[in-house]
């Protein structure tokens, strides 16, 4: 992809993140919203921070080249939060998609000649790429999250009772989950 | 079809400005995962509390008694009556806001109604209704409101989401304590047969049992006896000994049911057998466990005043049967709030105990001499500081160690200082929490108070979130990988809490610390620590630990 | 079960409750207790200069409450801008002066005491105008 | 009208305009029914035989002032007046507005080491120099120290909250402080006048308030024509005159403050 | 438009139009105003204001509860926190205190930033501490300095008072600066319900109701001090009237002395049946004024009763086979 886009996205870094952080925080409740906005401490909010963080990386590294392994970790917090949430899949990791739109309005706005047309929707495919990733993470938190459920109350109690031989029986079908 | 869907001008079309509706106007919506299950009826039966019934909470027909009105209504007035603190704290709130984003659950749902102002207006609004003038005249315009069958269920899934941490009742500046609130609403639904199962159940068994899994006596025994083996193993050969009910032993020692059952509260208790096997050896402690008095938790005081007394009582009552000295108790949250604030009160005085005294130092622990039941850590923290322990640090070295404030011991009781001294002795790497994350200011670990079931995994998990968080900030400053607590639920909660969020990091019990640290009379050289793991630097060869492979 | 009709931590909170009424009526008894002085408002006692006059710079409605705002611009505009005569609005010219000269303020009320201190005195009002400008009749 | 601008500035001062915006339709709406509702139309005008100028300055003809002696009567007439505390003993807190001093304290910038054995002994009248570019109006937090359009640097004690900035600024010393309250070391007060009162500064106005009635400041008329007053703009004053006629010097030129007293030598 | 405040605002505004009203209908009615109404607010206010501290006061304080902010009081050696969980009368009472004065448990607003990497600081998030507690720092002062009208002749330390609130000498009636700080605080307070979306999410119109109340109140002090003038001599014989209890009207002192004095009553009549009540309330808070020292002294409950327990005895009798066989040592073989 040539530089213009590039250039672009890192001119207006500042101005894509806040525009594209309120979208996303304003899938919440407005009360959580202005909340999530205002509360600075990372400790007492750590949505609100997780979520800005991660909204940084991912822009930062939008257009790297071996970026798919790294996209992982970047969209990994955000969704892992998102995915225990009272949100439905598409909501969850369809935030991606916001940037779409963001990214077109900054570009009216500025007026800006530079990035063309094929350009663009070499951009959009990226984003189409990390929806699919994002689905992929949101997936795989989901799946752990079951583990964990499932595990809990074997790892809890049962293997407590299994290790002193109060359970017999069951060792053969013994898999860990883990 | 994408296109359709997924236009991103729609997606924020639609997710932007939900109309902000007034709360009271807003019903609840009880969401999977979210909630916990309905009380099991035979649990509710077995200890006799009313309207006991198989009901669901996703079902319209809550199955509820005719007269469900009046009973709220009258159990309202009776405790306006009985509790000082509830009458005051529905009166003097001026919602000015600064409980509002202290709550955990708040922070990691974002539901509105979970801040903790809130979740207390929803019984205040039925008060105003039901008790003052003002309301009954003005209505809705003075905060007031009918008590429906909407407003009821609305109060059954806020207030078993509560873990009554106390944290919100730091920051009010009238020192409202929502925990309060919740005792009082947990109390009023129960009246009613509302109850989650998570805490019926265990209400039944310790009741009966005297423990909340049910175990009978001697699987208790068993139990105990695997960790002397596991003990033998782990520590080179050394067989400790604990005794039972034992009649004229000179302490009684009392613990969550939780360590002796569940992993990794286990290896706490392997913990506390080493300590006394080892002051026994060198200064011939005298101490017994009880299986009639086997849970120091009291689900109890998750259902009622009354219910807490009842299962408390056990305490007292073990303690005179075996003609002991005094009570020492293992380390758990909530069953220290329920000592330190209740039981003396409830079921004392204790005049058949002795005023506690340290049989090895001679430390008189002036600050138990009406309840006469010292926490283990106090009692530590003493052998220690008269350096009555001979310990090895260094063999905690592979563990980087956070400490985690447990909410009933930091708000309920200030036992602060004493955990983190034991651990410091024994640890040589500790790293504390960013300040407004511990202490008195410690976030809960999202699953107390009963709410530590499985179906409501979600909850927890969001509830849990600002305590994973700070953790995973030392995880990642300090490389921290041991989070200790001196509370069972918390070692119940907290593994599938990191699992999820900081899954490098694992959960502990001081004591298990100490017993690593402990240097055993006449052991052989131990290279493991109590899971058995090896401990890197004492092996000819290192052998890498097996948690570095769970996969991410 | 309770009786609904004990007071519990009796003695503190009663001890409150009679500190709360004291502090409530403390006007009252502190007047029937202490002062007792009458509560009438002073009259002013106009000089024979005053009632010579028949009126001051302007309406006596607003000199009661605005005689404050009066100096205030007065001692601005005599400093400031060296403005020193005032032309009231029915024509005649005063001396911009709290003290000096018999067509200032106190050339006219000649009795400070009686025309300024009283009312001051009862709506415990201290102007500081006295720390640095001169009674007359007052000099040393 | 005037007294609007009064209140302007009142409320400026008192950081509540704010306040005053929202009160003001109320305000009328209150002045119709309570209180007095009356429109101010009174005038406020100088007195018709107050002095004008447009840069009143002061000459000091040293040749006429030999002794301390001289100076005597002058000093006496400003400082009684305008009340000043001349009783006060402790030289640290002594209150002047004009008074003697030695040639090399009165002009230090001198080049010239070997003044003339009469200069060097000579008191010269000292007071406020009522600079063109005076810094003590530059470092007054209240504007209580101002220059007059007619060129007096000029005081309001009424504003003055005592941080003494302006007497750190003023490299004349021409400014005194009142460490207690001047009136016991009053001898006779003279009501015409008012005193000051602790925690404030003073200096000489230039009898302003004479000025205003249209008299000459009381030193130039207690010295027998040895200080002469008037405008330095208007080329067919007194000063002027003087001026062109004998060589005058300004004290610590060097500063450009420029001092509006002369001193002919 | 949210429903809440505004139905406050609309009911301030009419108890203005009374007041107003009432003010220039006549004497008759301004003796209602100035005298009928605040004599019966007096004396609602401290009627119900006992009637409901003995309300709560007939409520026992079964159990005790102190939330702790800091460390116990344990072994001799380790430090303990005899503020933030006091283990005597004394540090209740400096608890009390400092929570009642300064409002301490809303100091305790840290908040953690992370700036550069790995330097973390904190932060205190003070707004809502500050303007509450200006907000009553200058309502306690404002109200003290109106003992002025009260008293004749006037008390020294009401003077004294007088003279440090009007410490910066501006203009002319000098500035009392409690007056201007409870106006820009209660202001704050009112804005700052009204913007937050958090904030105004949990309140209620009674909680825009007597800050609409105060607001009105401030502005109308004020505004007779500085702007609107009134006979303040006059008002004060009026004050004097009431307290002598020789209760009289003296005329052409301005309508909105009226509405002043209208505002006041109101406030008086309703703050017994309001949250205003947390002034009496926060005495009573058992989370705050009790000693921590559970363990060494017993709390009594009056009224704890005998309950249903589980006997050792039921126990065994369920399993004394079971703990016979393990070994474990039962009463009754």
């Amino acid at each position: 992809m040539s530089g213009h886009v590039k250039n672009f996205l890192e001119k207006r870094k500042t101005v894509i993140i806040k525009k594209w952080f309120d979208c996303v925080v304003d899938t919440y409740p407005p009360e959580t919203a202005s909340f999530l906005k205002k509360e600075k401490d990372p400790f007492n909010n750590p949505v609100g921070k997780t979520t800005v963080q991660c909204l940084e990386a991912i822009i930062d590294h939008l257009l790297d080249k071996r970026s798919e392994q790294d996209m992982i970790s970047h969209l990994d917090p955000i969704i892992r939060i998102r995915s225990v949430q009272d949100f439905p899949p598409s909501k969850a990791a369809g935030f991606v998609l916001f940037l779409k739109k963001i990214i077109r309005e900054e570009l009216n706005n500025q007026k800006s000649k530079d990035v063309e047309i094929n350009e663009l929707s070499a951009l959009d495919s990226k984003i189409d790429e990390l929806v699919l990733i994002a689905f992929d993470v949101y997936a795989k938190c989901r799946e752990t999250f079951y583990q964990i459920k499932a595990n809990e109350a074997k790892n809890r109690f049962y293997k407590a009772f299994e290790r002193a031989g109060l359970v017999t029986g069951l060792t053969e079908e013994k898999q860990d989950l883990s | 079809m994408s296109d359709e869907l997924l236009k991103p001008e729609e997606l924020i079309k639609i997710d932007h400005k939900i109309p902000s509706k007034d709360w009271m106007d807003t019903p609840v919506n009880i969401r999977k995962g979210m909630y916990c299950y309905a009380s099991n009826p035979k649990s509710v039966e077995y200890v006799g509390l009313p309207h006991a019934r198989a009901w669901n909470p996703l079902d319209d027909d809550w199955k509820l008694p005719e007269n469900w009105k009046q009973i709220i209504h009258e159990g309202f007035k009776e405790r306006l009556d009985k509790f000082r603190s509830f009458k005051v704290f529905m009166d003097i709130c001026v919602r000015c806001g600064a409980c509002a984003d202290k709550c955990h659950f708040f922070i990691g749902t974002g539901d509105p109604k979970n801040m903790p102002v809130l979740r207390a207006e929803l019984l205040r609004s039925v008060y105003r209704n039901d008790f003052t003038k003002v309301g009954k005249i003005l209505g809705k315009i003075a905060g007031a409101r009918e008590l429906t069958i909407d407003v009821l269920k609305e109060w059954w899934y806020y207030f078993f989401s509560c873990t009554e941490c106390r944290r919100c009742s730091v920051f009010c500046p009238y020192g409202i304590d929502t925990a309060e609130i919740t005792i009082m609403a947990r109390e009023l639904l129960n009246l009613i047969g509302l109850n989650i199962d998570w805490i019926a159940t265990p209400v039944a068994n310790c009741y009966r049992t005297g423990n909340h899994l049910g175990i009978q006596p001697h699987a208790f025994k068993d139990m105990l006896d695997f960790f002397v083996e596991d003990i033998e193993e782990v520590a080179g050969g050394i067989q400790v000994e604990p005794s039972f009910n034992r009649k004229g032993a000179d302490i009684l020692f009392i613990t969550p049911s939780g360590d002796v059952f569940a992993d990794p509260g286990t290896y706490t208790a392997m913990g506390y057998l080493m300590l006394f096997h080892y002051l026994r050896e060198k200064y011939g402690f005298d101490i017994t466990w009880s299986t009639y008095a086997s849970e120091g938790g009291n689900f109890g005081f998750f259902t009622s005043h009354e219910t807490m007394k009842r299962l408390n009582s056990k305490m007292y009552a073990e303690a005179k049967r075996l003609g002991v000295k005094w009570i020492l108790g293992g380390e758990c949250g909530h069953m220290w709030r329920v000592i330190n604030q209740y039981m003396d009160t409830m079921n004392g005085p204790a005049d058949f105990l002795e005023e506690p005294v340290s049989p090895i130092t001679g430390t008189k622990f002036e600050n138990s001499k009406s309840t006469k039941m010292v926490h283990i850590a106090e009692f530590v923290a003493d052998l220690i500081k008269h350096d009555k322990l001979e310990l090895d640090p260094s063999r905690n070295d592979h563990l980087k160690v956070t400490f985690h404030d447990s909410c009933n011991p930091a708000r309920g009781m200030g036992l602060l200082d004493e955990p983190r001294y034991v651990i410091q002795n024994v640890c040589n790497h500790f790293y504390e929490m960013p300040d407004n994350t511990i202490r008195e200011q410690t976030f809960c670990c999202g699953s107390g108070a009963g709410l530590n079931a499985g179906e409501n995994m979600e909850q927890r998990m969001l509830g849990g979130l600002p305590r994973a968080n700070a953790v995973k900030y030392v995880h990642e400053k300090h490389g921290v990988n041991m989070l200790a607590c001196v509370c069972a639920i918390d070692r119940a909660a907290l593994p599938p809490l990191m699992e999820y969020w900081v899954p490098e990091v694992d959960v502990t019990g001081m004591t298990e610390l100490v017993a690593n640290a402990l240097i055993m009379p006449g052991q052989v050289d131990r290279t493991t620590d109590l899971r058995g793991e090896e401990i890197p630097g004492l092996q000819s060869d290192d052998v890498k630990t097996e948690g570095d492979n769970v996969e991410k | 079960m309770s009786k609904n009709k004990k007071m519990y931590n009796r003695n503190i909170i009663v001890a409150g409750l009679i500190l709360f009424i004291a502090l409530i009526t403390f006007p009252v008894w502190n007047y029937y207790v202490f002062s007792g002085e009458t509560s009438t408002a002073p009259e002013i006692k106009l000089s024979e200069k005053a009632k010579a006059a028949k009126e001051c710079v302007r309406s006596k409605e607003y000199m009661k409450t605005e005689h404050m705002q009066l100096l205030d611009v007065w001692r601005d505009t005599v400093v400031r801008e060296a403005k020193r005569v005032y032309v009231s609005p029915n024509g005649k010219s005063y001396n911009m002066s709290l003290s000096s000269g018999d067509n200032s303020c106190l050339g006219c009320h000649v009795d400070k005491a009686e025309f300024c201190d009283k009312c001051h005195n009862y709506a415990s009002v201290s102007p500081y105008c006295w720390d640095c400008h001169i009674d007359p009749k007052e000099k040393k | 009208m005037m007294e609007n601008c009064g209140r302007r500035r009142f409320l400026k001062l008192a950081g509540i305009s704010a306040l005053g915006l929202a009160a003001g339709p109320v305000h009328n709406a209150f002045a119709v029914s309570g209180g007095s509702g009356e429109e101010a139309t009174a005038e406020m005008t100088k007195n018709e035989s107050a002095m004008t100028g447009d840069h009143w300055a002061m000459v000091i003809d040293t040749r006429k002032l030999q002794t301390e002696s001289d100076l005597e009567p002058i000093i006496e007439a400003c400082h009684n007046i305008h009340n000043v505390p001349v009783n006060i003993t402790d030289k640290k807190h002594e209150i002047k507005w004009i008074w003697p001093e030695e040639f090399k304290h009165a002009f230090p910038s001198t080049d010239n080491h070997y003044v003339n054995e009469k200069a060097k002994h000579l008191p010269f009248l000292v007071l406020c120099n009522h600079c063109e570019n005076p810094p003590c109006v530059r470092v007054c937090p209240t504007q209580a120290t101002f220059k007059r359009d007619d060129g007096i640097v000029l005081m309001d004690f009424h504003r003055c909250i005592g941080c003494r900035f302006c007497m750190a600024a003023c490299p004349y010393g021409s400014r005194s402080f009142n460490f207690k309250d001047p009136r016991p070391y009053i001898e006779e007060t003279h009501p015409e006048f008012p005193t000051r009162m602790k925690g404030v500064v003073e200096k000489c106005n230039f009898c302003a308030e004479r000025l205003a009635v249209g008299k000459m400041p009381a030193c130039a008329e207690a010295s027998n024509g040895a200080i002469v007053f008037g405008d330095l703009d208007d080329p067919e004053s007194d000063v002027r005159k003087l001026l062109k006629e004998s060589y005058a010097i300004r004290r610590k030129p060097g500063l450009g403050t420029g001092p509006s007293v002369y001193y002919i030598v | 438009m949210n429903v809440r405040y505004m139905y406050s605002l609309i009911a301030v505004i009419v108890l203005f139009l009374l007041a107003y009203a009432g003010a220039e209908a006549g004497v008759w009615s301004q003796y209602i105003l100035g005298v009928v109404i605040p004599y019966l607010a007096i004396l609602v206010f401290v009627v119900f204001f006992i009637r409901r501290i003995v309300g709560w006061a007939k409520s026992p304080v079964p159990f005790r509860i102190p939330t702790t902010c800091g460390q116990q009081k344990t072994l001799p050696w380790i430090k303990s926190s005899w503020l933030d969980n006091p283990s005597s009368r004394l540090g209740v009472i400096a608890r009390m205190f400092l929570e009642i004065v300064f409002f301490r448990s809303l100091f305790r607003n840290t908040k953690f930033a992370v700036k550069d990497q790995n330097k973390p600081f904190y932060a205190l998030e003070l707004w809502l501490w500050v303007g509450a507690l200006a907000f009553h720092m200058a309502f306690f002062t404002v109200v003290a300095r109106h003992l002025r009208f009260f008293t004749q002749p006037v008390l020294f330390p009401i003077s004294l008072l007088e003279n440090i609130d009007s410490f910066f000498q501006v203009g002319l009636p000098g500035v009392f600066i409690s007056g201007v700080v409870l106006f820009a605080a209660v202001t704050f307070l009112l804005i700052r319900r009204v913007l937050i979306p958090q904030v105004r999410y949990i309140s209620l119109a009674s909680d825009y109701f007597p800050l609409f109340l105060i607001f009105g109140i401030a502005f109308s002090g004020l505004l007779m001090r500085y702007f609107s003038k009134v006979d303040v001599v006059g008002v004060k014989e009026m004050a004097m009237g009431l307290v002598t209890l020789h209760p009289h009207i003296v005329e052409g002192v301005g309508a909105i002395f009226y509405v002043h004095v209208f505002f006041v009553s109101i406030l008086l009549a309703y703050f017994p049946f309001s949250k205003l009540m947390h002034l009496g309330g926060i005495f009573l808070s058992p989370t705050r004024n009790m000693v921590n020292n559970n363990r060494a002294v017993r709390h009594i409950n009056p009224w704890n009763y005998p309950v249903e327990v589980h006997t050792y005895e039921e126990y065994e009798e369920e399993f004394r086979d079971k703990m016979i066989e393990a070994g474990l040592p039962v009463e009754k073989e």
